[in-house]
């Protein structure tokens, strides 16, 4: 029962598939099954895009001890209704000497990048939507056109400080798309290979009847995944890096010029990287669809996938809420100092844990090398900033 | 269907490169660009070549085609200005244009159609370079590492 | 899709590469013209490759993914250098960078 | 017995020429000290020649050789040396002798000169440098000495040299000699070549002896006739003789001693010494040379005598008669009468030195006055003199019995008769001896006798240190002819080397009745035509064509002056032409053809170096420059020549391939 419960959507694809298999040629039903496909990615994100808004806001309020909203239907569950009818209503202003074409396509392509890296992730046992044999390239090669399209955002709106947004907001994804790409490949390196579902595949075994062998328990594991996390936060320009659109400094950023529908998707956008970015992240480090323990096999897999999405975003929310923002250069000096060197040690970590035999040995090995290389990094990053002495500049 | 894909991809990279040569405004010409390079990677994706498309994608698009629209963001004193427009390249290029096909319709075993190949998995590439081309592999990383200290210094504000 | 139409094709994107560079007075463009090319080049290989008589080595791919690396140097040297006049001479026009005339 | 002097007898010479050398060293001023050099010199020589005669006289034929190397060459080497006969040892006595007298005399004559020490010292130059002559062993060093000897008459002739006529005189007698000494030097050449050696007596190889002789074969004639050359030069033989008179130009000592008693006679002794060279491939006693030889003097004997009777100058007369007197010496010594030449040349010396000196002392006495005609009537204002003086015209013109010329000339005539070859020679000495004793008396009567003239108003007797020397050489011409007589012929055996037997009988001889009858003849002869002797002279009287014809010495001069002279000017001009206008214009030619040259190589260097290298660095520079322009900078064109030679590469490769 289990199986068939797992398989469900599966089967529902099958079905509506086989309306049209008899008769259409083959190339059409590719493109028919690709479509279903994307039409269930995107009900399914947009919907939780929405729910998360809402619970965001309601979940910071309750952090900062008030309540969220929750006027607009039952427990303010309507609020993103609302805040989405706001927004189509909303005229949607494009400053006269901006370059219209750039202006009207940077929204466009951020949203098509996000909604394309969602495509490889793995949702349940063979429900990725695309197969493809480099997927976690195909997930990197498509966020960093990111880059290009806040780019072209910053630009299009032809304003200082949407440029210096955008300038900002490039610098800092740049930056940390190095570490983001090297704490993935002590995984790549210990599955050999880069299809996600092979990955997931890997992490499948549970030693002793609950121990899940998830590379999150691997010492280079928990380092990678932490350091994963935390550029992921970065790429989505979420709370502790949220300096590109940090309201106190820049008004919004690149997306100072958008309003009205405009702005919606470049919100959109933001969530579903962020989306992407966990679910990346639970598929490499957090075993996937796989559950944590061996007997609860039977419930489904997307749920246990859904569930690890779940307590991912509440972390963001929850960083969101407690941590102030860094300042640029702090970001980049941590990126550089300290992220790629740690991403580096992770994979020499991994390789000594795999050569010494990926037993207990090789678990103390891989903590020893880390361990050493954190304290020696924690050193000579310290011992050269002493907090400088506070010093207090008044407006003359 | 492929070929309606080879046409419509070829269409699409042409336009993009036409556009990338020709247009006035830089930043436009700069954007078509990595179209152009879109277009390319679907190109190698058509032609099996899934991980070269990918890198395409991830080294051109992710990375020069910021750098290029970077510089011309520092360059920008003169964009406003009409670039003047010499029409010698132009037959230049007509000239080899039609050399080559000349060439290419000159040479009798070329029309060729695609065998039937399985994918080259990205597994194999991994082999293949840390195997027969770990010396090259070794050299771009000496030249790679150059390049960027070069440019480093090169674009380096002097101190004073 | 014949191998003889593919490589007009990138033949046809080599001259068009060729045009920007030999046309464009902007020295970015030049740069890109050189992009181009080396794309198109990279086209023939992987074109030759794919309709080698199997089964091919990937040599062809494998030349490919090096000339990426290389022109991907290539560019971030060459914008470099084009920053670098830039500051010193306050243009990019090529026409006006003729300090090395003969 | 060798005594010391035999085996240095170079001591002889060597003697007066260091006196010469201390003279001319101690300065012009020391009078007093250059006579005592001089006087002192002459008479050590003299004493060295009477003990070297002396030991002579001990054995036959008597010679003492001293040969030594003068320097080597390669592997050649030229020796020299000195030899002592009976014939040098007699000349030795008759010229240190002479010479004594001779500087005595000049003391008195020479007195008031200004370069008084100077004389002195050329005298005994001169006399030092004979001696060499005739002691010499070598022909080399006896033309050494010859030349000192000519240097020394050059010197002496030339004495007073501010008078152009003296300077003049010397010129003429050094290159007359001069002319004689080249034909000397070629036969001495000649002579070396042939034989090998110029030693006269080098113990059997000499050049005079059997094994030099025999060496020299057909050329001995020639030889010996080139050698001849040298006599004629220096003893003013037949065509060479026209110094001799004007070199009465010099001192009347220097005419002295030069011009009667040595040098002149030095001819003589040369063909003497060098007799042997002569008398190579003779038949019975008569060769080609020795013909010549004798004809030569037989010519300038008679020659000399009639120029001497038509001259009025007191010397002239006395140098003509020198010229005759030696002609006939040269035609003894021709005709084989080598003992009776040679004892004529010493009788000669003796007297023909006392006539000069007599003469010396009338110039002297007459405040140089020469010429006869202003002189007369001197028999009591000079008595001395006039004595000497007529023992000397008796010795000369060969009156026989008491007086030396006599003796001799008696000889020489005996030897002519007998001449194989003709006797013509003989008649015509016989003439000569008139001649002689013609013009003597006519010099006598004019100076001595007949009544005063002008210049000789105020004669009067010389000093007695002029005097002296004039009585000495007197006795010397009378006691001379004790050894010259036939009855007791000591001098001919000691130089001929055969023994000498006192005869008596051999006293009376018919030449010596004729000679004495020829003689008498001429001083009639003399005395008739001279006694009434007036201004003009009674032969140019009856013959002025004649006389004025002897009178200018047969117009020699003027001859040689238009031919000689004249050739010599022509061939002067026509070397001066040759070397301004041949070789000066060869010379100019071939340098003009390396102008030529020159300017061809600078006009091609200029026209195709030049201009090529120009043409092609502007060619060059042109292309650089088109080039250039390629060069526009622009960084698209350069793109585009390259991708149009890619285009060329493809489809050549398509087109070829």
């Amino acid at each position: 029962m289990s199986d068939s419960l797992d398989q469900i959507f599966i089967h529902a694809k099958q079905w509506l598939l086989s309306f049209i298999s008899g008769r259409a040629p083959d190339w059409l039903i590719q493109i028919a099954s690709s479509l279903i496909n994307i039409a269930t990615l995107l009900g399914v994100f947009l919907t939780l895009f929405a729910l998360i808004s809402v619970l965001e806001r309601k979940i910071l309020g309750r952090m900062q001890n008030r309540y969220g909203p929750n006027r607009v239907g039952p427990f303010g569950l309507f609020q993103p209704v609302a805040d989405g009818i706001k927004m189509l209503i909303k005229e949607d202003i494009v400053p006269d000497r901006a370059d219209k074409i750039v202006h009207f396509l940077a929204p466009v392509l951020i949203a098509a990048t996000a909604i394309l890296s969602l495509g490889v992730i793995p949702y349940g046992r063979n429900m990725t939507p695309f197969v493809i044999d480099g997927g976690i390239l195909f997930f990197f090669a498509v966020g960093s056109t990111t880059e290009l399209a806040v780019f072209m955002a910053g630009w299009g709106s032809n304003n200082k400080f949407s440029m210096l947004g955008a300038m900002r907001a490039i610098a800092q994804m740049i930056s940390y798309e190095l570490p983001l790409i090297i704490t993935v490949l002590p995984v790549v390196m210990i599955v050999g290979s880069l299809n996600p579902d092979k990955i997931v595949g890997a992490q499948a075994a549970y030693s002793l009847g609950f121990m899940p062998h998830w590379f999150v328990f691997t010492p280079w594991g928990a380092t990678a995944f932490i350091l994963f996390f935390v550029s992921g936060l970065v790429e989505s320009n979420r709370t502790p890096f949220d300096v590109p659109e940090g309201e106190s400094e820049i008004v919004a950023g690149h997306m100072t010029e958008y309003s009205g529908f405009k702005y919606a998707t470049f919100f959109m956008a933001e969530y579903i990287g962020m989306f992407a970015i966990s679910g990346l992240g639970i598929t490499l480090f957090l075993g996937g669809w796989r559950a944590p323990v061996h007997f609860l096999d039977f419930i489904p897999s997307y749920v246990w996938f859904f569930v690890k999405l779940s307590i991912l975003l509440f972390v963001y929310i929850w960083l969101r809420g407690t941590l102030p923002r860094t300042r640029v250069d702090q970001i980049m000096n941590f990126a550089w100092k300290f992220m790629l060197p740690m991403a580096f040690t992770c994979v020499v970590a991994a390789a000594v844990w795999h050569y010494t035999g990926r037993g207990l040995r090789g678990w103390l090995w891989s903590l020893a090398v880390i361990a050493a290389v954190y304290f020696t990094l924690s050193i000579l990053l310290d011992t050269r900033r002493k907090f400088a002495p506070r010093t207090y500049r008044f407006a003359e | 269907m492929s070929s309606i894909a080879f046409v419509a991809i070829t269409i699409l990279t042409l336009a993009a490169a036409l556009a990338a040569a020709t247009l006035q405004k830089l930043m436009h010409a700069a954007l078509s660009f990595a179209v152009m390079f879109v277009g390319i990677s679907a190109f190698f994706f058509l032609l099996g070549a899934e991980f070269v498309g990918l890198v395409q994608i991830f080294v051109y698009i992710g990375a020069v085609a910021v750098l290029i629209v970077f510089t011309i963001l520092l360059t920008r004193d003169d964009v406003g200005k009409v670039q003047s427009f010499n029409w010698s390249g132009v037959i230049v290029a007509i000239a080899v244009f039609a050399g080559l096909v000349w060439a290419i319709a000159n040479t009798k075993s070329l029309p060729l159609t695609p065998p039937l190949i399985e994918p080259v998995r990205v597994q194999r590439i991994g082999e293949l370079l840390m195997t027969n081309y770990v010396w090259p592999l070794q050299c771009v990383g000496v030249l790679l590492t150059a390049a960027l200290i070069g440019a480093l210094i090169l674009v380096m504000e002097e101190k004073t | 899709m014949t191998l003889s139409i593919l490589l007009v094709v990138s033949a046809a994107l080599f001259c068009i590469g060729l045009l920007a560079a030999l046309s464009r007075r902007h020295a970015i463009f030049i740069l890109i013209g050189i992009e181009m090319m080396l794309a198109a080049a990279n086209l023939n290989f992987i074109a030759f490759w794919r309709f080698a008589p199997q089964p091919a080595q990937p040599t062809g791919m494998m030349v490919a993914i090096f000339a990426i690396a290389i022109a991907a140097a290539e560019a971030a040297v060459g914008l470099a250098m084009v920053i670098a006049v830039y500051r010193h001479f306050r243009t990019t026009n090529v026409d006006r960078l003729d300090r090395l005339k003969g | 017995m060798n005594s010391w002097i035999t085996s240095n007898v170079w001591l002889v010479p060597a003697v007066p020429l260091a006196a010469s050398i201390l003279i001319l060293a101690s300065g012009k001023s020391a009078r007093r000290s250059a006579v005592a050099f001089a006087i002192l010199g002459q008479v050590v020589a003299l004493t060295m020649s009477i003990f070297a005669f002396v030991s002579t006289l001990h054995s036959h034929s008597f010679r003492v050789v001293e040969n030594f190397t003068w320097f080597t060459f390669g592997e050649q080497n030229l020796r020299i040396g000195f030899v002592l006969d009976p014939l040098a040892a007699a000349m030795l006595i008759m010229i240190t002798l002479v010479g004594l007298c001779i500087f005595i005399f000049s003391i008195g004559y020479m007195a008031e000169d200004k370069n008084f020490s100077q004389f002195f010292a050329y005298l005994s130059f001169f006399s030092g440098a004979m001696l060499g002559v005739v002691v010499a062993n070598s022909l080399l060093l006896l033309f050494v000495f010859w030349e000192l000897v000519g240097l020394a008459s050059y010197l002496l002739i030339g004495f007073w040299i501010e008078r152009p006529s003296a300077a003049a005189a010397a010129k003429k007698a050094f290159i007359t000699t001069r002319i004689g000494d080249m034909g000397f030097f070629l036969g001495i050449l000649w002579l070396y070549h042939q034989s090998g050696t110029l030693l006269f007596y080098d113990g059997g190889r000499g050049c005079l002896e059997n094994a030099g002789l025999v060496a020299l074969g057909a050329s001995a004639t020639f030889i010996a006739l080139l050698i001849f050359c040298g006599a004629v030069g220096k003893s003013g033989q037949f065509p060479l003789h026209v110094w001799l008179p004007d070199a009465m130009e010099g001192p009347t000592p220097v005419s002295a001693l030069i011009h009667a008693a040595t040098m002149v006679a030095a001819g003589v002794f040369l063909v003497a010494r060098v007799y042997p060279v002569f008398g190579v491939g003779a038949i019975n006693g008569v060769t080609p040379s020795l013909t010549v030889v004798v004809w030569i003097g037989v010519i300038t004997g008679l020659m000399g005598a009639l120029i001497a009777v038509a001259q009025f100058d007191i010397k002239r007369i006395l140098a003509y008669s020198t010229v005759s007197q030696l002609g006939l010496m040269m035609v003894s010594l021709g005709v084989g009468g080598v003992a009776a030449g040679i004892m004529h040349l010493l009788a000669h010396g003796f007297f023909k030195a006392l006539l000069f000196l007599g003469a010396g002392s009338v110039i002297h006495g007459l405040h140089h006055e020469q010429d006869i005609r202003k002189m007369g009537g001197l028999r009591r204002l000079m008595p001395i003199t006039f004595s000497t003086y007529a023992i000397g015209m008796m010795a000369l013109s060969g009156v026989p019995f008491f007086f030396s010329g006599g003796w001799t000339k008696e000889e020489i005539l005996h030897a002519t008769s007998n001449w194989p070859r003709s006797h013509l020679p003989h008649y015509l000495m016989l003439i000569g001896v008139i001649l002689t004793a013609l013009y003597m008396t006519r010099q006598i009567i004019y100076v001595f006798f007949g009544n005063r003239h002008a210049a000789s108003e105020h004669g009067r007797e010389s000093s007695r240190v002029m005097t002296l020397p004039l009585i000495v050489l007197a006795v010397c011409a009378i006691l001379f002819s004790v050894v010259l007589t036939p009855a007791w012929p000591w001098l001919e055996s000691y130089l001929t080397g055969h023994s000498a037997r006192f005869d008596p009988h051999l006293l009376i001889q018919p030449m010596i009745i004729v000679s004495l009858a020829l003689v008498g003849a001429g001083v009639s002869l003399g005395i008739w035509i001279y006694r009434r002797a007036g201004e003009t002279d009674p032969l140019q009287h009856a013959q002025p064509a004649l006389f004025r014809f002897l009178e200018n010495k047969m117009w020699f001069d003027e001859i040689y002056e238009r031919t000689v002279v004249a050739l010599s000017a022509i061939l002067a001009r026509l070397s001066d032409w040759m070397d301004r206008h041949v070789w000066d214009g060869l010379v100019q030619d071939i340098g003009r053809i390396g102008q030529f040259f020159g300017r061809v190589t600078t006009s091609a260097d200029e026209r195709v170096i030049n201009a090529g290298v120009d043409e092609s660095t502007s060619g060059a520079h042109g292309l650089g420059r088109l080039m250039s322009r390629w060069h526009s900078g622009q960084i698209q064109t350069y793109l585009g020549a390259v991708a149009l030679g890619m285009l060329a590469l493809v489809l050549l490769y398509a087109w070829l391939g």
